[in-house]
């Protein structure tokens, strides 16, 4: 094993900042932050031993400066850098600008994030392999005339994807040609947005087709393994919300071929570190390709619970030169995860972004539960950034008892001051389809549409809610009032002081 | 302390009006009894922290937590969520003080104000000024965190004012534009 | 796959009634809690389903009521009782009053309870079959003057343990016969607060031993396997506080070894459920029986973690009459995990206990850390019961991982309004010794009494601690005169003054 | 604001006395500047709640959790425990205005108050009235939380008073005896 770093840099916020920071401190490597004038008393910057402000609140004025950040690495003397995924994550030209300047870059090289950053080109060379990709255009697209004559030939419905994409942003359903033009418009616009390229490609869109996904790990020495699936089916307008790993559709054998599909496609692309090959498989379990993502993707943390490797310390390790610590054949799965993504975002309202103070936060915990989390209470979200706010993840013995702990863990999970989605996933979670496995990427927008989440609640839960509001009521009246508060039958009035004392919360 | 309560959940599927006594509320050492439509409710509470209660009723043990509905003004809130497992319940207050404010919140017909529901940045306005738009039409995308959310109409009617124009940052609560 | 109960009422409180309802829900299976007036709002009571209560504080009116807790059972309906760790889990009686209140015990047959329960008598039964047990009384001793001939006999120094014993209560180490009379006395009145029965029993004290205890797993229909060991070598006052799973100084023979020595105790006597098989081994790797423990170990979630099985979950299937759903073969250890127990105790103080309320909480979280806690944020923690607040338990893939990530969740716990022992457990998990896993059961005490845990910190945290101080100084004497707030150099005043809004605790 | 702080880590490795003086001190905009014997401090701090504080210096990030130490007297405290990870520091305020107290919080010789570190039961009284004793001898032990602990002396000296005997139940800080 060669000489790890002695510090990184990492070069991102939030939750996943402050997830590779916990793999350097468990790995006695220091962890640097930079931050954005919003973030001054962000998480990752409290938990990092070192901090450098990097600019002002836009992403484009501070974590996507490529100046700033590398300046930043030679001032703490960093030896490596990680990016987390999002911001320069997938960027090319960063990871070129590392190795200029001396510094490792956790990831892959440069060559192999060029050449799987493009979906079309990654697309041409999977084709080339003679390997399964969804029917669609091989280059970018410039002008809507294009597109609307592409989009006849393969039939629609089709999708319009950003080709820097990722994440769902530039992306688009285009159902009719009715609808294309507006399409094309929006996903031009959030492309640029989110990734400063335009450009867009189309593709065929299969009917209820399933997402999952194959993760891979490869070392500098040649050694690359596929570490089983993750199923990503569960989505909202085309953005991951729930995963797991296992994927309930997938067997042994099937999971063994994609598995070394993907590697296959790594090996085109002399991929190193980790990455993901995502796929699309239709009812009649066909696969197609459909894009690498060059990075450690969000819902990593399922296949860390099931395979028992933990990939942040794996990546770094990678990076310093090691060679893989297990081969194909250790690669054990045992029981089952599954990952939630808590977001700062209000159901009722067509799950708008709720930036704001975190007035309260209580986490589950205990068996199986794990809580990846970029957020604490007295933080005010800022609306600068994306609003994930952690990411829930559990562990069972199988799928079954995996969605049991996921219910129990939502059961627990508190925060107040903002909206969030933790009510929308105790819903989903207790959807007889979703715990029969029955998903599909348009589930859940069918869900909602049809609002069939939301189901009655037992009749005597009425009478709670009314005392539990006239019980704040009076409460509210009588602060307001300034005079004191109605006692319940079994707590004492001292104990009752006490405690309020403790929890004067603004509203807000 | 005297007051009727719509109760609704959030499932649509029932909705009754109840009217909620509380006695002897707020004399230290002594309990408030709490009437429902006349009935005195048995109950066992205690206050976990403000807005959050543990009541026990027959033995079975809930935890419930209140908020006002985010469209609510502060001082005294005249509609409240109640969260109770993974059921939420509106709770509408029919308490004469606080029907003084029910107009301003919840105003159904004649103009609206099309308020912005978060802070952030109008990338697009889709409607302009006198134009006729149906229910659920887009009126304006708004760009927070990263998403582009397109705002629709929560009625169909005419735009008569546009306060807002492409470009301009935003915040929570601000005019957008009006519906008459 | 037998039909489970609908309905378990949980006779215990803090975190390990929580645990028993956390699986309780996982299983669909309602919990009931019972509570003294002091634990009307504890975190257990909140908790369950339902909830009735059965006496004043003390746990002798309440918590050990047999009658009440049957009472409760029958008018809440449950159909079986979890009895947890402590309190009644170990009373034959209660056992007893179960059944014939026609309600399931959660647990072994009172017949094995007995048995275990007296310790003396589990010695002459495992004497008797020709294993290795620690040279000592067979029979109680009643006399002073008996167990100072005894203890002339086998040679100071010696250990008087409580027979019905536990925990380390009613349990004294004896190096001279001048200490035996103070010795004899405490641990007589201690076993008898603690147990409601005073005898003790003689023990010879092996010379830096180590604390080894074998996980049990046994069915109705005569199935019975072990599942690992623990090394709770780690102990203070003779009271576990830090486990292990697996033991650094086990091989997979010895494993075996002493897996079949505990298995063969258990068939002894028809052993059902779990339990655990306490061992001490010598530096020459000898070991020798020490007890039975006939319940759920405070430690049981090391081993749930290693082997990826849910202890709790097999009990309430054991006790509906499931047959084992793992045979030996399937146990597989994966990894390594460590306990540490939070107490509310004050290490500047002699560990006295820290009762108190609990202004601020906040669990560590992230990969391979699981928290099983009986408080929340805003608990006062009462002054009646045992001062353990949670459980913090790690998952490493090796144990020096398994060390980091404990290392790591402890510098993110928080913990305001009272004392804890997490300082304490910062700087052991620091100690190269303990680093090396160089364990005996008088390690901690040889530390303490040193002050070898406590090193020097590095100069330029002195500047921090100042300007902290000077800084919490100024926000007291401006709180006092009530005008503004200093503001640091990053931070704009209007945030500041949100935050602070948030932030009114009492000191306490 | 102007006062000394004595320093010592916990470790007992070190110890010493510092100046520090705070300037600009609490007017809202603009920052408190910190020096720490005349050297003005180069730091960027933020208040992450009452008592606990981001700073960083020189690029490193320290959190830093402040606590009056138990025996202080409320109002301004004279002993403070500052925790940064694993370390401890107590920190003594040299301040006139604390030094008012500080008799009353840490009488090392002459008559001395033994008081109880926490709430619980006397289950024993070792000592007596007019018995000498030596340091770290037994005197009581008190119950609490299902633990037997035994209250040592301090210092070595004649018991002139015993307040409390076997049975009683007491609160923390309660007069147990007194040594002189």
């Amino acid at each position: 094993m060669s000489i790890l770093f002695k510090k990184i840099l990492v070069a991102n916020r939030g939750e996943i900042a402050v997830r590779v920071m916990r793999a350097c401190r468990e790995m006695g490597i220091r962890s640097v932050a930079v931050f954005s004038e919003v973030d001054r008393k962000a998480l990752h910057v409290r938990y990092a031993d070192e901090a450098l402000a990097i600019g002002p609140a836009p992403a484009i004025e501070s974590y996507l400066r490529v100046d700033r950040i590398i300046d930043a690495a030679r001032r703490s003397g960093a030896e490596a850098i990680h990016p987390g995924y999002g911001f320069l994550a997938e960027s090319a030209d960063f990871a070129r600008a590392c190795s200029d300047a001396g510094i490792v870059f956790i990831g892959p090289s440069p060559e192999a994030m060029e050449l799987m950053g493009s979906k079309t080109a990654a697309r041409r060379l999977v084709m080339k392999a003679g390997l399964p990709v969804i029917p669609g255009t091989e280059a970018n697209l410039e002008s809507i005339e294009d597109v609307a004559r592409v989009a006849r030939e393969i039939g629609y419905p089709v999708m319009l994807k950003a080709s820097a994409g990722g994440g769902g942003k530039g992306l688009r359903m285009v159902p009719t040609e009715a609808d294309l033009e507006s399409a094309w418009r929006n996903a031009r616009s959030e492309a640029q947005n989110a990734f400063d390229d335009p450009s867009v490609y189309l593709e065929k869109r299969l009917e209820r087709p399933r997402h999952v996904e194959i993760q891979l790990l490869g070392d500098a020495h040649g050694n690359l393994i596929y570490l089983g699936e993750r199923e990503c089916s569960l989505q909202r307008r085309h953005q991951k919300i729930l995963e797991e790993c296992p994927s309930p559709m997938l067997d042994p054998e099937l999971r063994r071929r994609m598995g070394e599909t993907a590697v296959r496609i790594g090996k085109l692309a002399c991929y190193t570190n980790a990455g993901t090959a995502e796929f699309l498989v239709d009812q009649e379990r066909n696969f197609f390709f459909l894009e690498m993502n060059a990075r450690l993707q969000v819902e990593h943390p399922v296949t860390e619970l099931v395979v028992g490797i933990d990939l942040v310390k794996e990546q770094i390790h990678i990076a310093a030169g090691d060679r893989l610590a297990w081969q194909q054949q250790d690669v054990r799965l045992r029981g089952a995860a599954i990952e939630a993504r808590i977001y700062a975002e209000d159901p009722a309202r067509d799950f708008f972004p709720s930036p704001g103070l975190i007035t309260r936060l209580s986490i589950p915990s205990g068996p199986g539960v794990r809580n990846d989390s970029g957020v604490y209470e007295g933080w005010r979200v800022p609306l600068e950034y994306d609003p994930l706010l952690a990411k829930l993840v559990v562990w069972g013995t199988d799928r079954s008892q995996a969605v049991a702990s996921m219910q129990r863990a939502l059961s627990e999970y508190e925060v107040a001051g903002l909206q969030t989605n933790l009510q929308f996933f105790r819903q989903l979670l207790a959807h007889p389809e979703f715990v029969g496995g029955q998903l599909d990427t348009s589930f859940i927008d069918r869900m909602l549409a049809g609002r069939t989440l939301k189901i009655a609640p037992p009749t005597e839960l009425g009478r709670v809610a009314i005392l539990a509001v006239a019980l704040e009521m009076s409460r509210w009246a009588q602060q307001h009032r300034g005079d004191a508060r109605p006692n319940g039958r079994a707590s004492r009035w001292k104990a009752e002081g006490r405690v309020e004392e403790l929890n004067h919360w603004p509203r807000s | 302390m005297n007051f009727e309560l719509e109760l609704r959940d959030d499932s649509r599927t029932s909705q009754h009006t109840l009217k909620v006594e509380a006695s002897a509320e707020g004399q230290p050492g002594r309990e408030t009894q709490f009437f429902i439509d006349g009935k005195p409710l048995e109950a066992d509470w205690a206050e976990i922290r403000p807005g959050h209660y543990s009541i026990l009723i027959d033995g079975q043990s809930y935890e419930a937590r209140v908020q006002p509905t985010s469209d609510s003004r502060p001082g005294q809130p005249e509609t409240w969520v109640v969260t109770i497992a993974e059921y939420d319940f509106q709770v509408k207050v029919r308490d004469p003080r606080a029907r003084r404010f029910a107009g301003q919140a919840l105003a159904h017909d004649g103009p609206l104000e099309v308020l912005a529901p978060m802070p952030g940045k109008i990338v697009r306005v889709l409607v302009g000024r006198d134009e006729e738009v149906v229910q659920d039409q887009g009126l304006v995308v708004i760009e927070a965190m990263k998403m582009q959310n397109e705002l629709r109409a929560p009625r169909p009617g005419r735009v008569t004012e546009v306060h807002v124009k492409e470009g301009i940052g935003i915040e929570a609560g601000a005019r957008l534009l009006r519906l008459e």
